[in-house]
């Protein structure tokens, strides 16, 4: 009983991202990186060292020319909740520097708790986490621009997206101001759903059915919150890491690169059962 | 001896047994811990009042609605303004990371002199009065001297007060050499005024169209102006309407069309006109077009030299996918063609956007919903004709140093003739002002352009930016970045309604810049005359006030305004100008060098990631760039597999790229999604300027390919360069 | 000149020679401990590790030093708690091997971290799902445990032995070291586990997930048995290794004999469990999740099916099989092939379960990463082995290691 | 270090254990005397505000409090200590003859500069605190974390921790760290204290009048009760 009720109460913040229309234009990369003061240093051509929140990928569908494919797709933190909040990256960590938030869904991250141990990187298959192998460092002038609602990130600790969180807190500050504790859709947006300029990028309570993103993935709760929308998917979804954000594509190559799967393998059998 | 050592060993112990009973080990351990998490070299960013103010863009010719986010009197965060007819909210990557061009360190953060070599890079910091007076008198001399017309000016565009400040300067001081940056505008407006015989912008009404056949064109690729062609390519899926994407390579574009058709690259022409054979054939043409002048002679000329098959063998796309476009674009309710490669920095061939807007026409959807719109000039600079004496008389009167106007009737700047005019010795500037523009590294074949500038004795930026042409100049007087200043934003590219934006100091100037506009009167006063009398307004904002009138209050509003229902132009349609008559033996685009020596093909290719104008990407922008296409210090060419197993080149390889004009080292990537046979290069890397995020980085296109002069306009038609790619 | 502190009745080599040794050893040392200072300073960067490789060669290291310092807490079980009397005269090398392991693996541990003077949070703000959290405690606990198992030997030296109350001391720890022991063979028992559910329980790696028993993967029970099999190998192995550099007979074969007979017989029920495993992994757990067993071994150009090959069979099933065998056990060139195989063989796993999980892509499009460790990286991995070499050699100098040195060396 | 006790022990029959207990008795005073007296006195460093300032004063001219001066904006975001142009509504020019105010107001006022307030409150830059959801949906009085702040008439001594460059409220001026009243450390455990235990009832009865009496769409929507409780998952709610 008590559970259901919490259930109810309980947020899920998630995105849906649409493929078709995701141009591959990296404005979200860029939103987030100026939103979270992410660095940058001199040389950022090696992907493997390269911390970007967002990532955009590049899939291709492996045809040659001229039937080869692309899409592009965009990867923040999954925000993964595994089961019951255990999401891979959580339970790996030995200090608590990083926990499921059972009210928004939302997977932190605490820089200043991270001692670097680098566990959770192992643990998330989606390469979500970045280590600050280097000091960040700005040119002189540029810390004017640092926002303070994100703090700065110092060396040896890991980082990664967390759904602007902070934009949460600040509008939650308003709310309280006014008397309310419920937030609209529109007054929690991430930076990159905010950003995109095909309007690819949906956010918010995937537990809402008011919400955009609820309509969209129509995610079952019951069922580790596997899409209904047949256009719909998540990436790695047979791995039970149960996502919060949702890809959609017309394309069922597309769908099919989300996961693996072994040769004529019956792909709704196995994991739709 | 034995008891001195056991005390002392007690007095340890008891020592260490009585500290670990004190806070010291404990709030040491707690201290170190917090220190390490906040190192004093790790900035803390001040918290303070938020507030926000709009205002556009203008690192583009987008003219994207801002909304800039404050902390006290710091910037922090850009983001597209909400209800902007542009852009709706949505922005690019570059215009998010506008704050790193505001507080960058790239900035030229006081007036320059140069005190070495061109180029060396040796300053010397001077006062604004200085450098104001060391132009003014440069051109008293040079005027004096009755080389007035030797004065010459290079800005972005024509459009706005600053270009007219410009312009206007240039008039009063006796010189008609008042040049702008190319592109695709201009063959649109050629062509505009070619086949309809109007004056105007093209627009397109690229949200209610519902089939859409793009010659290249980077729709999502940075194309007119990106945001807005983003936004209508998320409408136009969905909708359900369709794209369709001719060219040689799975551009962005092409990977998010309905349809992509590779094509024999600068065969465009060929296919438009081929369509059109199969669209009059099938009558499938509009009715009321085919009465325009000239139709008759159009028919005939697509009928007998533009059969399928005979495309088929240009384009090398079969007969069959030519005949079931032409019908579905032609059956469509509301089709639109559009040209102009990648971004459109190149203006291309003029028959080609003939060619591909006599295919509109045939369609009737030339000034429909869903069509191409011919819109006017936003004709809100209305400024007194000015007194010219007589010097400024006689100078204007002399030939354009390009030959616009003169040897091409209808050009009016032909910036891609000026390294040839100058280093052939056909002509000279004694000085140039360069404002809004970096030639140096943005027009093509830079090696010829940077010997041209060395031929001129005096170069003055204005750039807010130590840019390649900058770093070039004698003097640099730094404008103040869009964040800083106000500014009229007159209507983006290809937008079908004009607007008039404004542009406005969203924070203090933060570093001894000015206004380029307040520059340009300053150094007018200081000639004095019929110089200074020209410039009546005090300052430059007191110019845009008056300029704009009752529009100001509006635009401080909103930051953005319509500018009224009356601004198509209909004018009579004419399908077979004299322009036109070379058709008639046309394959292909001519292409420089030799097949035998330069096996392969280059083309460059845009991405909305790399900028390749007047600003560079700044650290953020070229943070987003895919590691196949920058890798290290080299830039990568893609490749067919096929290509590469031929030339025995595998992934990552290093390469040598060679072509008449140029060569670079380069890396290889094997992409499925391009022709056999081409060699395609991004477009914005290899900077030699700007700051440590951005120089160096990869090669310059414009550094391998030489610019070919369109017969009709005299505009640069190159698209491509033949190349060699081998093994080092 | 430091004769005073050779034990009684024991030929050692001149103390220059020693000297010379000690030096050379330390010069390797040194290296080490500037590549260290590097990275103290400097910060993570100077390693090749990546946002792909979190873990590299230090891990490794870590877990591998681990498993081969496993011999001291199961000859310590097998000698205290039951009873195998015989292995007193081993027990002081395996337990010697366990402290230099441990000590190292801690060491490993404080260059590896990102913020070491932080590195104290995981006891303060402990996670207890974390594997890693587990660990920490347990290695912490056990190395105190073989300090403890290792300072009455400290103080069986010549000198510190003279005095009385010292002697005693050593003498009564003596007594009461089967606690110690069983008090250690619990902590090595769970944190041995523990480093086997480090990947194990990473579900977003197919790889190295594992399903299991209760809240424990399988691989938690396959480490601890897989380093009771190896440890003692490594025991061996280093005690042949003193053997052939000072050419003398230290322990009696009786002893080896047995040592290696009860490895091979954990090490043949490994093998066996490790077998299971694969199968039941590559069979059901790794297809659930998308994935033949051979996409782990393909499409690069280092990991093939050969590593399982090697680690099952050459370094599994032959040393187990030669030491099940009386003939394999007392023949020295056997024996000595048969432990090194071993200890080849746990190194291997211990890689594979660190390194190769992360080399894997496990998004469709992604490809494997390939790593190699920087020279920093290496230098401090060198480092615990020019530092466990110098203290195996002070130890066996001025220590009676083996106790039946003299009986074999009159 | 128990085997050397024991020694001590041992050889106390020689006649050397006086001296012996003597050296671990001074030792044991020495690093007493050095941890809790002399560190705490090394580790922090003391420094005076630029002005000092008397709240009382201030409080009594005011009219809403706190909140006159400590204000929330309309964003939902806390002022915190007064920017230079909220001062200058009253201090244009002196009113008194103060010489704090007459220095402020020459020094400050003439010259358009911010007074660099030292804020003995000042949390580290990862820390995210709300005043809003403490003063505004907890109703949380300033002085259950500030103390009796508004009723000083001078400003006290900053002390600022020489390695962590924080304010030695946040450890509390008590070197062991115990507190005896809410706002006298303010670690993050003194946070969690109120998060992790209070189950803090906001429903309609409990709430005092005439909140109670408002229509509370979201409570009767759910049937949840606001709580502060948050327990180890919530980790964001604190820091950023």
């Amino acid at each position: 009983m008590k559970e259901e009720g919490k259930h109810k109460k309980a947020k899920k913040y998630g995105m849906v991202i649409n493929l078709d229309e995701c141009t591959g234009c990296g404005a979200c990369m860029v939103a987030c990186m100026a939103e979270n003061n992410v660095p940058f240093k001199e040389d950022e051509s090696n992907k493997l060292d390269s911390i970007a929140w967002m990532r955009v990928y590049k899939l291709t569908n492996g045809k040659p020319y001229p039937e080869a494919e692309i899409c592009y797709l965009p990867r923040p933190c999954m925000h993964c909740e595994g089961e019951h909040g255990h999401a891979p990256c959580v339970s790996v960590c030995p200090a608590t520097a990083t926990d499921y938030n059972h009210e928004t869904g939302i997977v932190s991250q605490i820089y200043t708790r991270c001692f670097g141990c680098r566990y959770c990187m192992v643990a998330c298959p989606y390469h979500a986490r970045y280590f600050n192998w280097w000091d960040p460092v700005w040119p002189e002038e540029s810390t004017k621009y640092l926002s303070p609602n994100v703090s700065p990130r110092m060396r040896g600790v890991v980082e990664k997206c967390s759904f602007c969180f902070h934009r949460y807190q600040l509008a939650m500050d308003k709310a309280y101001l006014e008397g309310r504790t419920v937030l609209e859709e529109d007054e929690y947006q991430t930076s990159c759903a905010q950003a995109c300029p095909a309007g690819a990028i949906t956010f918010g309570d995937l537990n809402n059915p008011e919400h955009k993103v609820h309509q969209l993935a129509k995610p079952d709760n019951k069922h580790g919150g596997r899409p209904g929308n047949p256009n719909v998917f998540r990436l790695l979804e047979r791995l039970g890491t149960n996502p919060k954000v949702y890809y959609m594509s017309s394309r069922e190559w597309v769908r099919q690169a989300g996961d693996n799967y072994i040769n004529n393998e019956d792909l709704a059998k196995n994991y739709r059962h | 001896m034995k008891i001195g050592r056991r005390s002392f060993l007690s007095f340890v112990i008891g020592g260490a047994a009585g500290t670990a009973i004190t806070p010291l080990p404990w709030k040491l351990m707690d201290d170190s811990s917090i220190w390490s998490q906040n190192w004093p070299w790790t900035p803390v960013p001040p918290d303070g009042e938020y507030s926000q103010s709009n205002s556009v863009c203008t690192l583009c010719p987008g003219g994207c609605g801002i909304t800039v986010r404050k902390v006290d009197d710091r910037v922090v965060k850009i983001e597209g303004m909400k209800g902007h007819p542009v852009n709706d909210g949505g922005l690019c990557l570059m215009g998010l990371s506008g704050l790193q061009l505001l507080y960058g360190p790239t900035r030229v953060k006081t007036p320059l002199k140069r005190v070495g070599k061109r180029g060396e890079g040796k300053w010397e910091k001077i006062s604004w009065d200085e450098a104001i007076s060391e132009v003014a008198k440069k051109l008293a001399d040079i005027r004096s001297n009755g080389g007035s017309h030797t004065v010459g000016s290079i800005v972005d565009s024509e459009n706005g007060t600053v270009p007219n400040l410009f312009k206007r300067f240039l008039t009063t001081y006796g010189s008609p050499n008042f040049m702008t940056m190319p592109s695709i505008q201009d063959s649109y407006a050629m062509t505009l005024q070619v086949m309809q015989g109007v004056s105007a912008q093209v627009g397109f009404d690229a949200e209610n169209a519902d089939f859409i056949l793009s010659f290249g064109s980077g729709i999502i690729d940075g194309w007119g102006s990106p945001v807005r062609m983003f936004k209508a390519n998320s409408a136009w899926k969905a909708n359900g309407k369709k794209v369709v994407q001719i060219e040689p390579r799975l551009s962005n574009t092409a990977a998010k069309s309905d349809k992509w058709i590779p094509i024999n690259p600068g065969t465009e022409a060929a296919l438009a006109l081929g369509l059109a054979n199969v669209i009059i054939t099938n009558s499938l043409d509009s009715k009321k077009i085919s009465q325009s002048s000239g139709f008759d002679s159009f028919k005939k000329l697509v009928q007998n030299e533009y059969g399928t098959e005979k495309v088929s063998k240009i384009t090398g796309i079969n007969s069959a996918t030519i005949v079931s476009l032409a019908k579905n674009f032609a059956r469509a309710s509301k089709p639109l063609a559009i040209c102009g490669k990648g971004q459109g920095s190149i203006p291309g061939s003029l028959n080609e956007f003939m060619a591909v807007h006599a295919l509109n026409a045939l369609v009737g959807n030339i000034n429909k919903e869903g069509g191409v719109w011919a819109v006017t000039d936003t004709k809100y600079i209305n400024w007194p004709k000015p007194e010219m004496d007589s010097i400024a008389e006689n100078g204007i009167q002399k030939e354009r140093i390009d030959g616009a106007g003169s040897e091409y009737p209808h050009t009016k700047s032909l910036l891609n003739r000026l390294a040839e005019v100058i280093n052939s010795g056909d002509g000279s500037l004694e000085a140039l002002f360069v404002s809004g523009a970096n030639p140096l590294y943005s027009m093509p074949d830079s090696k010829a352009i940077k010997n041209a500038f060395d031929n001129i004795p005096f170069i003055v930026s204005f750039s807010s930016y130590m840019d390649e042409t900058a770093s070039n100049a004698d003097l640099i007087l730094p404008n103040h970045v869009y964040l800083e200043r106000y500014e009229d934003v007159p209507t983006p590219a290809g937008l079908s309604k004009p607007i008039v934006g404004l542009t406005r100091p969203v924070v203090k100037p933060q570093f001894n810049t000015k206004h380029v506009g307040d520059v340009v009167m300053l150094i007018a006063k200081a000639l004095g005359g019929g110089i200074a009398d020209a410039f009546p307004w005090e300052s430059y904002e007191a110019c845009l006030k008056e300029t704009l009138g009752v529009k100001w209050d509006i635009l401080v509003e909103k930051g953005f305004e319509f500018n009224g229902d009356k601004c198509i132009l209909e004018g009579d349609f004419n399908f077979y100008p004299d322009a036109m008559k070379s058709l008639s033996d046309f394959s292909s685009v001519s292409i420089e060098g030799s097949a035998i020596s330069y096996p392969l093909i280059l083309i460059p290719y845009d991405t909305i990631r790399l900028a390749n104008g007047y600003i560079g990407d700044p650290p953020f922008a070229i943070k987003a760039v895919e590691d196949t296409v920058l890798k290290g210090k080299n830039s990568c060419v893609e490749i067919n597999p096929k290509t590469g197993k031929e030339l025995g080149l595998t992934e990552g390889r290093y390469a040598s790229l060679l072509t008449p004009r140029g060569k670079a080292k380069v890396r290889v990537h094997l992409y499925e999604g391009i022709m056999p046979g081409i060699v395609a290069l991004p477009r914005g890397l290899g900077h030699t300027a700007y700051d440590k995020y951005l120089a160096g980085k990869g090669c310059n296109f414009n550094e391998l390919i030489g610019s070919t002069e369109d017969p009709v306009s005299g505009l640069d038609e190159a698209w491509g360069i033949r190349a060699r790619l081998t093994k080092v | 000149m430091d004769s005073a502190l050779i034990p009684e009745g024991v030929k050692r080599c001149s103390f220059g020679k020693f000297a010379i040794g000690i030096i050379l050893v330390g010069g390797v040392l040194l290296w080490g401990v500037y590549a260290m200072l590097l990275i103290w300073l400097k910060g993570l960067n100077q390693t090749n590790m990546n946002d792909f490789y979190g873990f590299a060669i230090w891990i490794w290291a870590d877990l591998g030093v681990i498993a081969l310092g496993g011999g001291a807490f199961f000859t310590g079980f097998l000698r205290y708690v039951i009873g195998k009397d015989e292995l007193k005269n081993i027990i002081n090398c395996a337990v010697l091997i366990g402290f230099i392991c441990y000590s190292s693996a801690l060491l490993i541990l404080a260059i590896d971290v990102g913020q070491p003077l932080r590195s104290w949070f995981i006891f303060w703000h402990a996670n207890v799902h974390s594997m890693l959290t587990e660990v920490a405690f347990c290695l912490s606990c056990y190395f105190a445990v073989l300090i403890i198992e290792y300072i009455p030997l400290i103080l069986e030296n010549r000198q510190i032995n003279k005095v009385p109350f010292l002697h005693n001391l050593a003498h009564n720890m003596h007594e009461v070291m089967v606690i110690f022991a069983a008090t250690g063979a619990f902590l090595s028992f769970f944190h041995q586990g523990s480093l086997g559910g480090t990947p194990a329980v990473l579900y977003g790696r197919p790889f190295s997930f594992r399903e299991g028993v209760f809240i424990w993967p399988w691989t938690f029970f396959l480490f601890t048995w897989s380093a009771a099999a190896y440890g003692p190998c490594f025991t061996l192995f280093v005690t042949r290794l003193i053997e052939k550099i000072t050419k003398k007979k230290l322990v009696k074969q009786n002893v080896i004999d047995l040592l290696a007979k009860i490895s091979g017989w954990t090490m043949g029920t490994y093998v066996i469990a490790k077998i299971i495993d694969t199968w039941y992994w590559a069979t059901v757990t790794a297809p659930a999740r998308g994935f033949n067993l051979i996409d782990f071994y393909s499409n690069n150009p280092f990991y093939g099916i050969w590593i399982l090959i090697v680690e099952i069979v050459v370094c599994g099933i032959v040393p187990a099989l030669i030491l099940l065998t009386p003939k394999g056990r007392n023949n020295s060139t056997l024996l000595f092939t048969a432990v090194s195989l071993a200890c080849i063989g746990v190194l291997l796993n211990r890689w594979v379960m660190v390194l190769q999980v992360m080399a894997i892509p496990v998004m469709t499009f992604e490809t494997w990463v390939m790593y190699i460790p920087s020279w920093q990286e290496v230098a401090t991995t060198v480092l615990p082995v020019a530092y466990g070499i110098i203290l195996v050699m002070i130890s066996f100098r001025y220590l009676p290691i083996f106790p039946q040195e003299r009986e074999l060396n009159p | 270090m128990s085997t050397q006790d024991d020694k001590a022990k041992e050889v106390s029959a020689d006649g050397v254990a006086g001296p012996i207990i003597l050296f671990f008795i001074l030792g044991l005073a020495a690093s007493l005397v050095f941890g809790w007296i002399i560190f705490p006195k090394l580790l922090y460093s003391q420094k005076k505000q630029p002005i000092d300032f008397n709240h009382v004063l201030h409080v009594e001219a005011v009219e809403e409090g706190c909140e006159s001066c400590h204000f929330f904006r309309e964003d939902g975001s806390f002022s915190g200590i007064p920017k230079l142009a909220q001062c200058v509504d009253c201090h244009e020019d002196a009113q008194g003859e103060d010489p704090n105010e007459v220095k402020f107001v020459e020094e400050y006022v003439a010259n358009g500069r911010e007074v660099p307030w030292l804020v003995y409150a000042r949390q580290p830059d990862c820390v995210f605190f709300s005043h809003a959801a403490h003063v505004k949906k907890a109703e949380m009085d300033c002085g259950t974390c500030h103390g009796h702040i508004g009723e000083s008439e001078h400003s006290r001594v900053y002390e600022e921790n020489r390695i962590t460059g924080y304010s030695r409220d946040i450890w509390g001026k008590n070197i062991s760290g115990l507190k005896k009243h809410t706002w006298e450390r303010m670690k993050m455990d003194d946070c969690a204290e109120c998060h992790t235990t209070k189950e803090i009832k906001t429903d309609v009865e409990t709430l005092p009048w005439p909140i109670n009496w408002l229509p509370r769409p979201y409570e009767k929507q759910t049937g949840n009760k606001a709580r502060v409780k948050t327990v180890k998952e919530a980790c964001f709610v604190c820091h950023k």
